[in-house]
């Protein structure tokens, strides 16, 4: 029932309306006494260089990629794992198969080096 | 609330992600703007999925969702393979399989 | 008492729908789009599909998001250039009209239109009752099995293809 | 004069919810001294012994940290995109403090002829919600890192969101075990299920499979590449002061709070105490503070993975593992069913 649901739209309000307040706050106490130093990225006291967003390693992408695929599995999984006492072995097949299917994906990946990091 | 105002809802999601689609040269929002009209398809289908007091309407969209997973996965594989070859993401730059 | 809700998420959903079409900057626009999917997923709530809800949040927002801003963060396109040159310089006023055109359109066939109202077996108040992921599963696992061993087709497909395109020499 | 029961629901979530909040915030304040004194233990130091000791125990050096965070100064990095770099720490504590939400604290009881529910929120998807709301607490780091542009921030924010859905993987799984046992998505059911016997005994692999993924989840040693001080000085909270700080600092000790009380809730019978003894909300504290002294003991004795080891291990080892702790599970039960 979307009445169940309620209390978590309440939590939401007030989570944020904490939220808001712990940073309204942290910007009006306290000293402001900026200047060009402190203001300048940190880098281990070097004079700072070029800009951070800088394109990265195609691992990370690649690894964004992988946890899609699964996550996909895992959200099949669950109503999958509530029903299984009624699915039965015809449960265990049907997912058996689309595990098999994946697996083989997952072999794929594996032997191309999809998981490693040099 | 009637299933109307969540098919209007849906109607004016739907345009937003096309009139985006239209008037972007980033592929990345081009590409987002897509996914608000699939979702805005996705709304549709729930709501008359109550509509009709019928489950297949959750089912099509939870497989709709993994379909998008795997559609992001590979367009987006696209639009990073195509910047490493072009050095651009301007959708205009992109010609040449213009004829 | 859906009302209330219903218009407070409709209004952030549509708010949020165009700033990702508006935002310069695309990290912009992949937060507001966040905000779309999650808003779309409150409303599945109130639509007596809180299993979708939670799928929408995990998978969309949580997943298929994040690599969207992977992706802008490995590209760095930063903000995007100037307006459409030569022949698509009037493809933007046409395609605000063509929305605009599109809403009318569908709103008139609504308002044409009198939908029919089901009386099949899953009433939301049946769907509270078995629980929502339970009436997914077990469709999922007699009618649409097919689809189902097929999706894992989809995404082995898919995992190959990501492979082959990102690790291919340059 | 009778109240809407609409109404009724409000005023009790309102009141949960601030109770569990600042139930959470003191849990924080006092886990960052207890966390000081049993590093300080293992490393046979004494540890923080000045503000308003008792006994040697600053009871109340939290707070003296809590003043001491409020009026630092607040201050924005030039190069850094303001309003992303503000919002990362909200929406970082702000996912930490939600997934208390479907969290049950105690067994239902009447009061004054009134019935109680000790949880905010008993919602039939009450795993996914969890795992839902875990997988949005990466927007906090990512965008953190991405905010501050700073190359240490955004590396650090990297490795760390790239670490966590990784892991994210593994944990989701071995969830899976325990929800064919109870066939429900509640908590509260999954909860009452284990009045006799936990989950722990019928899921081993699964309790173990969940564990490590959690720590990895809240990157905790040796797990915790994202903020190796040696390489990337403090990760995605380099360029963070303040309460803003604080901030994300508090929402890393609550999400340990929280994957410990999942633990608790899925593998350990949450507030049943053993064999159904006096249940309530005491056994549930007591389950996990054990599980995060483990995490402190093993963050003061353990060494910290390489990033490739890290990475290979999440998919190479646990993946497997917690797949095959499921159809184990599902072949068990078959067989002992029939």
């Amino acid at each position: 029932m979307p009445v169940d649901y309620l209390p978590i739209l309440v939590m939401i309000a007030i989570v944020t309306a904490f939220a808001v307040i712990a940073l309204t706050l942290s910007a009006m106490t306290g000293p402001r006494r900026p200047n060009p130093t402190k203001l300048s990225p940190y880098e281990s006291g070097m004079p700072p260089f070029g800009s951070a967003r800088r394109r990265f390693s195609i691992k990370y992408y690649l690894t964004a990629v992988l946890f899609i695929l699964f996550d996909i599995e895992i959200i099949f999984f669950y109503p999958w794992a509530v029903l299984f006492r009624d699915l039965g072995w015809f449960g265990l097949s049907a997912m058996g198969t689309f595990m098999l299917v994946l697996l083989i994906g997952y072999v794929y990946v594996w032997r191309k080096g999809g998981f490693e990091w040099d | 609330m009637t299933v109307n105002h969540y098919i209007f809802l849906s109607a004016i999601l739907f345009s937003i992600g096309a009139v985006g689609v239209l008037i972007r040269r980033n592929p990345l929002i081009m590409f987002m703007g897509i996914e608000l009209m699939l979702n805005a398809a996705n709304l549709a289908f729930v709501a008359f999925s109550r509509q009709l007091q019928s489950i297949d309407g959750q089912v099509f969209v939870f497989l709709i969702l993994a379909v998008a997973a795997a559609e992001v996965a590979v367009g987006l594989a696209i639009i990073v393979a195509l910047f490493r070859t072009r050095q651009t993401v301007n959708v205009d730059d992109v010609n040449a399989l213009k004829g | 008492m859906e009302s209330i809700p219903f218009y407070f998420l409709a209004a952030l959903a549509v708010l949020a729908a165009l700033g990702v079409v508006v935002m310069r900057d695309p990290v912009y626009s992949a937060l507001a789009l966040a905000v779309v999917l999650t808003a779309l997923a409150g409303l599945y709530v109130l639509l007596s599909a809180p299993f979708l809800a939670a799928a929408q949040v995990m998978i969309y927002a949580g997943a298929i998001l994040i690599l969207f801003v992977f992706v802008i963060m490995l590209l760095s396109p930063g903000r995007e250039g100037d307006a459409p040159r030569g022949a698509l310089k009037w493809q933007r006023p046409l395609a605000v009209i063509f929305g605009g055109a599109l809403v009318a359109q569908l709103a008139l066939v609504l308002l044409m239109t009198i939908l029919p109202t089901g009386r099949g077996l899953y009433t939301p108040e049946y769907l509270a009752q078995i629980g929502s992921t339970q009436a997914v599963g077990a469709a999922l696992f007699t009618d649409y099995l097919l689809p189902f061993e097929i999706t894992s087709l989809l995404l082995l497909v898919a995992m190959v293809g990501v492979i082959v395109l990102a690790k291919k020499k340059s | 004069m009778t109240l809407d029961p609409i109404v009724i629901t409000l005023i009790e979530a309102v009141v949960k919810t601030i109770v569990v909040i600042v139930a959470l915030l003191t849990a924080f304040a006092y886990l960052t001294l207890v966390e000081r004194y049993v590093i300080a233990k293992i490393q046979s130091r004494i540890g923080p012994n000045r503000v308003g000791a008792i006994g040697g125990i600053a009871l109340l050096q939290p707070i003296a940290d809590a003043i001491k965070m409020i009026f630092k100064e607040d201050f924005w990095p030039s190069q850094a995109d303001k309003i992303i770099y503000t919002i990362a720490p909200g929406i970082a504590v702000g996912t930490a403090l939600l997934a208390w939400a479907v969290m049950p604290l105690h067994p239902s009881t009447e009061i004054f002829g009134y019935r109680v529910d000790f949880f905010i929120a008993d919602v039939n998807i009450g795993v996914l919600y969890l795992l839902a709301i875990g997988s949005l607490g990466v927007y906090g780091i990512v965008l953190g890192g991405w905010g501050s542009n700073n190359k240490y921030s955004m590396l650090g924010a990297l490795r760390s969101t790239a670490q966590m859905i990784s892991y994210e993987v593994s944990l989701g799984l071995a969830l899976v075990g325990v929800l064919m046992i109870s066939g429900s998505l509640s908590l509260v059911t999954i909860v009452e299920k284990q009045s006799f016997i936990w989950n722990v005994v019928w899921q081993p692999l699964g309790f173990i499979i969940y564990f490590i993924a959690a720590v990895a989840e809240v990157n905790r040693l040796p797990f915790d590449l994202p903020e190796a001080e040696t390489e990337l000085v403090a990760g995605y909270q380099t360029e963070y002061s303040s309460l803003k700080f604080a901030l994300f600092y508090m929402a890393e000790y609550i999400n340990m709070i929280t994957v410990s009380a999942i633990a608790a809730t899925m593998f350990l019978g949450g507030y049943q105490g053993p064999f159904g003894i006096l249940p309530g909300v005491h056994w549930l504290v007591l389950k996990i503070m054990f599980f995060i002294f483990v995490m402190m003991w093993m963050r003061g004795t353990l060494p910290r993975f390489r990033y490739d080891q890290l990475m290979r291990f999440g998919w190479q080892v646990l993946l497997p593992l917690a797949l095959a702790n499921i159809f184990i599970t599902a072949l068990v039960m078959l067989v002992v069913g029939a």
